[in-house]
């Protein structure tokens, strides 16, 4: 199905996911280039966390094929697809709350590495999204926004090539914010990125190429500039905010 | 006299210590802000004002009575609505009945309740029938919305709100909100990221760190981010 | 979780207290006492056996008798059968341990969990009961072995040395015997829980989901988990068949499944001392009870047990635990004002 | 053809019986997530109040659909202010506490009625249908079952009880945010479900043995038939009554009661595993 | 009294069992006092060393053990169900510690550390079979629990319906916690035989009697039992309407009308005003357990085992409320009266009565005269 040549991280043809009456991705043509950092965006209920479920294999699409790096996975369980090399922040945070914040993370990175290296990684990824004072606290008595962060540098640890952050400035103030993006223009350097936003000036200092969701279909696929200049695009997701940005 | 008031308010959960100094009022009519960094304490302000976390220090006035004594539903019942962080929808409840249960425990013809708040969030509309944990996460958030104000409350403590909503809705809420407001029918605590979002509808602003609200962020300051990075405790 | 086994006090104490009433109580102790703490000991192996399914591998089986029994009658069977007890012994853990990786396939690929997956083993362990105790007929027997129905079998063979068949074990060698086994158990799941793959046990029992996110076969590590804790059942089902020399039907009762359930609890879920506190302490009270000639049984011990829950709800160890921690933290604040901070306790 | 008639009656009766087992254990675990261990000794203590009445000369009608429920009701809250209310979430604490009340009911009751008391007999006589006589009592079973499930039925589709009570199961904490007084909501929940257990308690008493020990007997079926009956209470307490009961009582008449139990626990645990959920997680989701 | 001698009890006085137990220890404490009363025993008065083993069988086993070994009893009556019985007659045997069993049962022990006084089938089932066939008929349904005992017992049923020229049409067996018997009694109406005969024991069989009266076929079939008021409860329970007419056959009765009987009885009221013990056999099993030993004991003038066995052995006949007693020296099970019964408001009425019946069924099986050191329980088949 795929040409041998490209060098797609992930390719969807046709793929759909229904609940029911409800059809929350529809027949969605996807591509990512090796190492890109790509932008979703869309509206509320456009699809877009379904469409990650739909890759990790949480959801078994209805319809459509996934390919990972040339590789069929549709119907993979999520263990085995995620072996393969993608990490996941979730929109609700996932963590296992009785644990520590450390033991979290180490739980991914030893997937990687070697005991003593899982240890090194681990502390490396907790001061690196700013959290390595809380290493020791329970993370199910967090703060919501010290959660997200706990979990991207889960995430992180185990050294995915594809990452798939789905809203994760999401209750992050301006300078917390500003410096999630630093993080993750530098993980877009050694991995293939896809990031959920919905807060436009998070996506303004990562964008290149954005697609944008609408009704669970792929609705426009431009850089970021031109998306932001999209009457229609304005009309059915920023509003205002299109204004702002020009 | 001012429709809340808080003063030297402490909290802890079990022995561990959250909240240390909170004093602030909220006039009737009014938008408060409150603006804070990731585990300052703004969930666990709203959540103690709710009755839901333990005061162990301080006072909080609503409606001129002192509440400390008060349960949750009791609070709820004298008129303070929470939009908490995280949501909470009912998760297999319709999206109907998720807003019923704000109505359910009211006396009186409450039939029309609904339509109206549905004019306010024509987006549920469409969704009616469908569960609650279905739901998209910012749906999610607009039910929750909805469904607090299904109540009619006279304070609602909202936990940003706009966490996870597309920009075009926040614009919406943000419109609706000061409708309501106009009306002087409800008054808001808001803790809130967005700073566009705060800004433009909160009467006064606060700044909470590390467990310690004193300081009011004067308006002119608000527009600039690093001003109000200094008022949350530290900069960038 | 966070300090490695052999860093942890507390577990040397353990095992040095087992090892030293291993040798010792026989000196100490009448026959009497040394039998009645052989119970104690017997039952621990039990309890451990759902404490580590449960409390570390948040696999809640309401149906652990099920194994329990099946190791009982398997050693039953194959002791009457054998004339010799070392084979039945080992077979008594094996085919529980098979037949719970079965069971656990079964339920752990269908994605069973929850409630769901404790009511059916719940169903399973009724399955076993009534199916033994429809075999009073005289067809029903295996080799040797007839299964008794209800009435269970009697005259079971007691330990003999490996090898040979007439040295059997006299109760201070048995007990010696069992309370080795407890401690290597003990040790075993200490080292497990500790280990990696404990890790991740404590991972999977944490959040399914996001452990199948970071790629743990969540499936495959509960079917191994289920297992082991069915052949660690089986084993201690073993241990109880030839200490009573007796085996009834009881053994697959949902009260002996509840039992353990309440030994665990009580001691504590999610340690591993706990239920063995829980073992003596409920075991003890009970035996105590019937000697005394006051009210009926069942309203003492019924309303100690609800007092338990109320007043213990994390159960013994980790009450004792919490209630001396807050008093540090109250000490420490005390002295100073620290940040607001709970850390988590490494505990097993 | 006579025959034909008998094992239909026997199949409804069998059903009956397991709706009216499981409807009260039904409301309190569906509901409150509570797995009340001491059910079936909240049944034998509604066969008691039905004995101990009509033996001081209260009519049996009014002892079993009167004072049964109440007498099983109150006690019910009772347990619920005194114990469970301060167990909610903890599935197997309340499972502890609740083991600890059935033995402290069974020693109870024995201590204050005696365990052997004369029994009621079967009120109504016995019905022909040709060369067979059955109790006419069985209709009455049949039709009580019938009418608990349209009575829970009503009650939670029609009234803003159920949403309440629903609500404030899924997330108390949020219900109470919306001015729900949850504690009222579970003792009203505790004391229904014990209300409809003790019902079927009285209805049972003139067709058992009433001892105090008479509750093992039942926990186990009641508690299969909630549990694969799955989220929704009318429909899954229907679904997996009509399942298990015509499964078993069919293997029952084909070849005897052992192989019809282990029809009843057979067939429960092919549900499960098809429908992990229970029968309604997966086929009636949106039912009640 | 630091003399005295220690006599262990061991009956469940709580859960399932206790409807049985509580009276047996009534019954065995009262037997205590009374030989105290009149001296006690070598001079030494008697203290009763009482657990309540709570229906459990590992509880069971420990008492046993803590009887024999700390407490070093001189006796031990007790066990109610086989299952108890086999759970702790080895643990007597291993620490020779003498033992009574006070219950009617399925036979088969062979031990010569235990006396078995209760009946066994072949006592009670040979004189009940031929009495109701001759009254109503050869064709008979057996319904019976699912264990050891029932099964034993329905072959019993099946051996002698056979030997008088019957045929039972059908056997079925119920587990203990079977409640709902429409479909048997259906079954039953189709079959339509003269007699039914019910070996059902327990709480849940309860069920079977009520389900049978409500659908109207007392007036129609006729009922026989070796086991409906073995406890003494089912009398009690059953209102009349549901019991009357059973015909039952055990070795005692409390309307047996004999001096000895109802002065018994009125000791019995005397002592438990309040709280009367339920009375049948097992109850008045335990007082002839007690005597027989206590008799024993004066005669050996020591509490030594084996000049105690030897006594019991002698073939001593004693006079017992149930009527003469006198212990088979090759089985040491009973041979004793056994009494055929009628139901009628809530009271056996005693119909007849056959003297000095041999436990045949034990007897086929057991001789602890060639084998003394035996130590088994045989399942007595008939197959
Ligand atoms: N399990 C489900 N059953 C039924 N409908 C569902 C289910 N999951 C999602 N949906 C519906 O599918 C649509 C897409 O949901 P999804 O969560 O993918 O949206 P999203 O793009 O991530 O939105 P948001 O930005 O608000 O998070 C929504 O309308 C939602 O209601
Ligand atoms: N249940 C709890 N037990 C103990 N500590 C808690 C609990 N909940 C929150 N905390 C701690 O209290 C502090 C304040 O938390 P809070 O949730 O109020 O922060 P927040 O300001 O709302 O942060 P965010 O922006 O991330 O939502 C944090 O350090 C948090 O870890
Ligand atoms: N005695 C018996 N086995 O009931
Ligand atoms: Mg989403
Ligand atoms: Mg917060």
């Amino acid at each position: 199905m795929s040409d041998p040549d490209d060098h797609k991280v992930i390719r969807t043809t046709g793929l759909t996911m229904r609940f029911g009456g409800v059809t929350a991705v529809d027949h969605v043509d996807f591509a990512l280039n090796e190492g890109e950092l790509r932008c979703l965006l869309g509206p509320n209920g456009a699809g877009k966390s379904t469409f990650f479920k739909c890759l990790t294999g949480q959801l078994t699409p209805t319809e459509g094929v996934v390919e990972f790096r040339g590789q069929p996975i549709t119907g993979w369980l999520t263990h085995d697809i995620v072996k393969l090399g993608i990490g996941i922040k979730t929109q609700v945070p996932n963590l296992f709350n009785g644990l520590s914040a450390y033991e979290n993370v180490r739980l991914s990175a030893r997937r990687k590495h070697l005991a003593p290296m899982a240890r090194q990684k681990s502390e490396e990824m907790l001061v690196k999204c700013g959290v390595a004072d809380l290493a020791k606290r329970e993370v199910g008595l967090l703060s919501h926004g010290q959660r997200q962060l706990v979990e991207l540098a889960m995430v992180l640890a185990g050294e995915p090539s594809l990452v798939l952050l789905d809203e994760p400035a999401a209750g992050m103030t301006g300078d917390e914010r500003d410096r999630l993006a630093r993080l993750v223009l530098e993980l877009s350097r050694n991995a293939s990125v896809i990031v959920v936003e919905h807060d436009m000036a998070f996506i303004r200092q990562i964008a290149k190429q954005v697609t944008v969701f609408n009704r669970g279909a792929i609705f426009r696929e431009a850089p970021i500039d031109e998306i932001m200049r999209d009457r229609a695009v304005q009309e059915i997701y920023l509003g205002k905010q299109a204004d702002v940005a020009a | 006299m001012s429709l809340l008031e808080v003063r030297g308010l402490k909290a802890s959960y079990g022995v561990v210590p959250a909240l240390h100094r909170v004093d602030f009022r909220a006039e009737a009519g009014e938008v408060v802000g409150i603006l804070g960094h990731n585990g300052m304490g703004k969930t666990t302000l709203l959540r103690a004002i709710m009755g839901y976390v333990k005061v162990t220090g301080g006072e909080i006035s609503f409606d001129g009575a002192d509440i400390r004594g008060l349960s949750v539903n009791a609070r709820a019942r004298a008129g303070l609505g929470l939009v908490p962080q995280g949501r909470e929808i009912f998760p297999n409840l319709s999206v109907e009945d998720n807003l019923m249960v704000g109505i359910a425990t009211q006396k009186g013809d409450t039939g029309p309740i609904i339509a109206e708040i549905l004019e306010l969030f024509p987006r549920l509309k469409r969704l009616l029938d469908r569960r609650g944990g279905a739901l998209s996460g910012g749906e999610q958030q607009l039910l929750a919305l909805a469904r607090c104000l299904c109540r009619r409350p006279k304070l609602m403590l909202l936990d940003e709100p706009t966490e996870g909503i597309q920009p075009s809705i926040i614009d919406e809420i943000s419109d609706t909100l000061k409708v309501l407001t106009a009306r002087q029918d409800i008054t808001i605590v808001l803790v809130e990221q967005n700073l566009d979002f705060i800004t433009g509808l909160s009467d006064r602003v606060y700044a909470i760190a590390n467990g310690v609200l004193d300081s009011e962020i004067p308006r002119d300051r608000l527009t600039d981010p690093q001003a109000v990075s200094e008022f949350m405790g530290f900069a960038a | 979780m966070e300090k490695p086994v052999v860093k942890d006090p507390g577990f040397y104490i353990m095992v040095l207290i087992g090892v030293l009433i291993m040798f010792g109580a026989p000196i100490w102790f009448d026959l009497f006492t040394i039998m009645q703490v052989t119970q104690y000991v017997v039952l621990s192996v039990y309890a451990l056996s759902l404490a580590y399914i449960w409390g570390f591998g948040g696999i809640l089986s309401f149906g652990q008798s099920c194994f329990f029994g099946l190791g009982a009658y398997t050693f039953a069977v194959a002791s009457i059968n054998m004339g010799e007890t070392t084979f039945p012994f080992i077979l008594s853990f094996v085919l529980p341990a098979a037949f719970g990786a079965a069971l656990g396939y079964f339920m752990f690929y269908g994605r069973l969990s929850d409630v769901y997956l404790g009511v059916v083993t719940m169903v399973v362990t009724l399955i076993f009961w009534k199916i033994i105790n429809h075999t009073a007929g005289p067809e029903y027997s295996i080799g040797d072995a007839r299964l008794g129905g209800f009435n269970g079998i009697p005259s079971i063979p007691i330990l003999n040395m490996p090898g040979d068949p007439e040295a059997w074990l006299d109760p201070a060698q048995m007990f010696s015997f069992f309370m080795f086994l407890l401690i290597v158990v003990y040790i075993g799941l200490r080292v497990l829980i500790a280990s990696d793959f404990g890790r991740v046990s404590v991972g999977i029992r944490e959040n399914e989901t996001r452990s199948s996110l970071l790629g743990y076969d969540v499936r495959r590590h509960k079917v191994i988990i289920f297992a082991l804790g069915s052949g660690i059942a089986g084993m201690a089902g073993a241990m109880w068949a030839t200490y009573q020399t007796f085996i009834d039907p009881n053994a697959f009762s949902l009260e002996m499944s509840a039992k353990a359930l309440i030994w665990v609890m009580a001691g504590g879920v999610g340690t591993l001392v706990g239920p063995i506190m829980g073992v003596i302490l409920l075991q003890w009270l009970s035996l105590k009870l019937g000697t005394l000639q006051f009210l009926n049984n069942f309203v003492i011990l019924g309303a100690i047990l609800m007092v338990l829950v109320l007043v213990l709800p994390r159960g013994l160890v980790p009450s004792f635990r919490h209630w001396a921690l807050t008093g540090w933290e109250m000490f420490r604040r005390r002295e100073r004002s620290a940040p607001p901070a709970k850390e988590v306790a490494s505990d097993v | 053809m006579d025959y034909a008639i008998i094992v239909v009656i026997e199949m409804l009766r069998a059903i009956s019986w397991l709706v009216l087992l499981a409807a009260g254990l039904g409301i309190i675990f569906g509901m409150m997530r509570v797995i009340n261990f001491a059910h079936g000794e909240f049944l034998m203590l509604g066969g008691y109040t039905v004995i101990m009445s009509t033996k001081v000369g209260v009519n049996i009608w009014v002892a079993i659909l009167i004072l049964a429920p109440l007498c099983v009701g109150l006690f019910g809250v009772l347990v619920e202010r005194l114990v469970i209310r301060f167990l909610y979430g903890r599935i197997l604490d309340s499972l502890l506490a609740t083991w600890g009340l059935s033995l402290l009911m069974i020693g109870g009751v024995t201590l204050i009625f005696g365990n052997t008391v004369e029994g009621v007999s079967t009120p109504l006589g016995s019905v022909d249908i040709g060369a067979y006589s059955i109790p006419a009592y069985n209709f009455v079973l049949i039709g009580f079952a019938a009418l608990f499930l349209l009575a829970i039925w009503s009650v939670l589709k029609f009234t803003k009880i159920g949403l309440i009570a629903r609500a404030t199961m899924q997330n108390p904490a949020m219900a109470e945010a919306l001015g729900v007084r949850t504690t009222w909501v579970y003792m009203a929940t505790f004391g229904v479900g014990s209300a409809v257990t003790g019902l079927a308690g009285g209805l049972l008493a003139p067709l058992t043995g009433v001892v105090p020990t008479m509750g093992v007997n039942f926990v186990g079926q009641s508690f299969i038939t909630v549990i694969t009956g799955g989220a929704s209470m009318v429909a899954g307490t229907l679904s997996a009554s009509t399942l298990l009961g015509s499964i078993s009582q069919a293997t029952t008449i084909a070849t005897g009661p052992v192989y019809g139990d282990a029809a009843l626990l057979l067939a429960a645990l092919v549900l499960l595993r098809l429908l992990p959920q229970g029968i309604t997680g997966r086929i009636f989701t949106r039912s009640l | 009294d630091d003399d005295a001698i220690l006599v262990g009890g061991l009956h469940d006085l709580s859960g399932g069992l206790d409807t049985s137990g509580i009276p047996m220890n009534q019954i065995l404490n009262l037997a205590i006092d009374e030989i105290n009363a009149g001296g006690g025993l070598l001079g030494r008065p008697l203290k009763p060393v009482i657990y309540d083993p709570q229906s459990n069988m590992s509880l069971y086993s420990q008492y046993a053990t803590q009887l024999a070994l700390k407490d070093k009893v001189a006796v031990v009556h007790g066990g109610i169900t086989s299952a108890s019985r086999e759970t702790i007659r080895p643990i007597f045997h291993r620490f020779k510690t003498l033992y009574f069993y006070n219950t009617l049962y399925e036979g088969g022990v062979c031990d010569r550390n235990e006396v078995t006084l209760g009946t066994t089938p072949a006592q009670t089932v040979e004189k009940l079979i031929p009495y109701v066939m001759n009254l109503w008929g050869k064709k008979v349904y057996t319904v019976a629990a699912d264990y050891n005992y029932g099964h034993i017992t329905a072959a019993w049923f099946k051996r002698y319906v056979e030997e008088n020229g019957g045929e039972v049409i059908e056997t079925e067996f119920f587990p203990l916690d079977v409640t709902q018997f429409g479909s048997t009694i259906a079954k039953i109406q189709s079959a339509a035989p003269d007699i039914v005969l019910s070996a059902l024991v327990g709480s849940g069989h309860f069920g079977f009697y009520r389900q049978w009266a409500a659908a109207g076929m007392k007036s129609r079939i006729p009922m026989a039992s070796t086991t409906f008021g073995a406890g003494g409860s089912e009398p009690i329970i059953m209102t009349p309407e549901e019991g009357d007419g059973i015909i039952t056959s055990f070795g005692y009765y409390p309307t047996i009308d004999t001096p000895a009987n109802i002065a018994w009885k009125e000791k019995i009221v005397a002592a438990y005003p309040d709280n009367t013990p339920v009375l049948s056999e097992l109850a008045e099993v335990t007082w002839e357990g007690m005597m027989i030993w206590a008799d024993a004991v004066k005669e050996a003038g020591t509490l030594d085992r084996e000049p105690i066995l030897e006594v019991i052995e002698s073939g001593k006949t004693y006079d017992m409320p149930a009527g003469k007693v006198s212990i088979d020296p090759k089985t040491h099970h009973a041979i004793r009266d056994v009494y055929i019964a009628d139901l009628k408001d809530h009271e056996f009425i005693i119909k007849e009565k056959y003297s000095q019946v041999q436990p045949a069924d034990t007897q086929m099986v057991c001789n602890l005269e060639e084998d003394p050191n035996a130590n088994v329980h045989h399942e007595i088949s008939l197959n």
